[in-house]
């Protein structure tokens, strides 16, 4: 799931942060948030696919890393530079290793495995970053925006 | 998120609306595979669903290879334009027959 | 705005934290967490009531805690006890003094001074609450729950 | 959020559609304010609002009040369920005038 190249997602500009137990029910809060923070961020366009994609990324930690409905909280983070939208996936279930997420050819067609081909399908970068202090888990995903949805200067809706 | 199950003549159709994910995607799997124990075709109605996921496009796809291994059929009628752009990642708008609304796809599985 | 009971806010159960940047903009973030939060917790049938009073509340401290948009974050976290839910505001802008806040009668009918009335229509108890290590603000609302949606026992839907 | 006005004929029609807050009552006011410039009397559709919060019932105050004092009149049609919600926490539906349709708020202000 790594891609060769590695943008800083520092000096970005925070869009919403959500924090929910991960559990399975709990997933259409982040779907909320999400949806609501790109529509506030003047990215209608793009709100559909990227909900999709967190949401596969958050199923992932309440099914793999924390192997079930937990007590155990999922944050996800918004945020955006000019030219790319960057979510921050946090988890403080076991460290994961990187190499085991791997989905599957979606030609070959059978239930199942076509999380990851989303995720990767719609972002352009995904990578598991070192978690603050060493705990639980951190995923980035990058989305590169199209020409007219960049920012230029200060102002952070366009 | 509901799954209306009509199969009082012809072809069962089963009727899906609201978000199908993680938590709701299982009720929709038992739902298409009981119908599918009694009936080999089935068509699944998804012109009121206004979000799917992977374990949703699962589901579908179980009780597709389900009919098919029964020498039936299960196609996906008047599908709303968040689930077909979903297929559509999947690759499955390919695979599973796509028809425009639940009469055409009934036509065709009476042929 | 405070009520005579005030009810312990420990021991409750996280159903979201939503932070966002302190903006006009992103008050539609925070709604979005907040009706998708209550809904997750099977409380649909409070659900338009509690986001108008979490709005009003979020405006009042972009618009006079912090008078106006600003970089300063509003984090909102909704939680609940079996028979109550909690809504806790937190900024960081200058301190309040919580008896400068105050609505009008809505018989005096002009346009403004609405929004304390709303939350307190809506909320059973509204007050502020010592903020971590002295910083900002921290507004706690709680919503006693009709007997239908109180929960027995240990799961957090019912 | 949209405000269409209608100023073809008759009583003015301000439509409203979608969410009314913090960031785009501003324009819901200029709009009504604006209209109100130029003539007395003015309708608003509120069947499309989805939310509306205090800033919102400001605006629809301001103008109702900015319209009385010119001897004038602002109506609310068609008021959507969570819009009529807010306007009863606001204790308005007993002052502004509320009709079940432009036709009958329409006709009301003609006589
Ligand atoms: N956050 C994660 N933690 C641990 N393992 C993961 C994680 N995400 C994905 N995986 C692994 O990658 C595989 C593929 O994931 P995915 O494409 O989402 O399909 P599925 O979850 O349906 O198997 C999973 O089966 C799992 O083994
Ligand atoms: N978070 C806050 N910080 C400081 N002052 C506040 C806050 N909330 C409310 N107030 C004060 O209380 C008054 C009444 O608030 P409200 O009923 O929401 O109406 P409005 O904001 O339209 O004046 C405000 O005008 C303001 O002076």
């Amino acid at each position: 799931m790594t891609a060769p190249e590695a943008p800083p997602a520092a000096d970005n500009r925070l869009l919403a942060e959500v924090r929910v137990p991960a559990r399975a029910d709990r997933l259409a809060v982040v779907r909320g948030t999400v949806h609501a923070a790109l529509r506030a961020a003047g990215c209608d366009a793009l709100a559909d696919d990227v909900v999709l994609a967190v949401d596969e990324a958050c199923q992932n930690v309440v099914r793999h890393a924390y192997g079930g409905d937990t007590d155990g909280d999922l944050v996800v983070r918004l945020s955006r530079a000019p030219d790319r939208l960057f979510v921050e996936l946090r988890d403080y279930a076991p460290p994961v290793d990187p190499d085991a997420v791997c989905g599957r050819d979606p030609a070959d067609v059978r239930p199942g495995g076509l999380g990851t081909h989303f995720i990767e399908t719609i972002m352009d970068d995904t990578r598991f970053l070192s978690p603050p202090r060493g705990v639980g888990n951190l995923l980035r995903m990058t989305k590169r925006l199209p020409a007219h949805l960049r920012l230029e200067g200060e102002g952070d809706t366009p | 998120m509901t799954v209306d199950i009509d199969d009082t003549g012809g072809v069962p159709v089963a009727r899906i609306k609201g978000e199908v994910d993680l938590k709701t995607s299982p009720r929709v799997r038992k739902a298409l595979l009981d119908v599918l124990k009694k009936r080999d075709t089935l068509i699944v109605d998804l012109s009121n669903v206004d979000y799917i996921d992977s374990s949703g496009v699962a589901s579908l796809v179980e009780a597709y290879q389900t009919a098919r291994k029964a020498g039936g059929q299960v196609s996906l009628a008047a599908v709303s334009q968040p689930a077909l752009r979903v297929l559509q990642l999947a690759r499955l708008d390919q695979v599973l027959p796509i028809r425009d609304s639940i009469e055409s796809a009934s036509a065709e599985i009476a042929e």
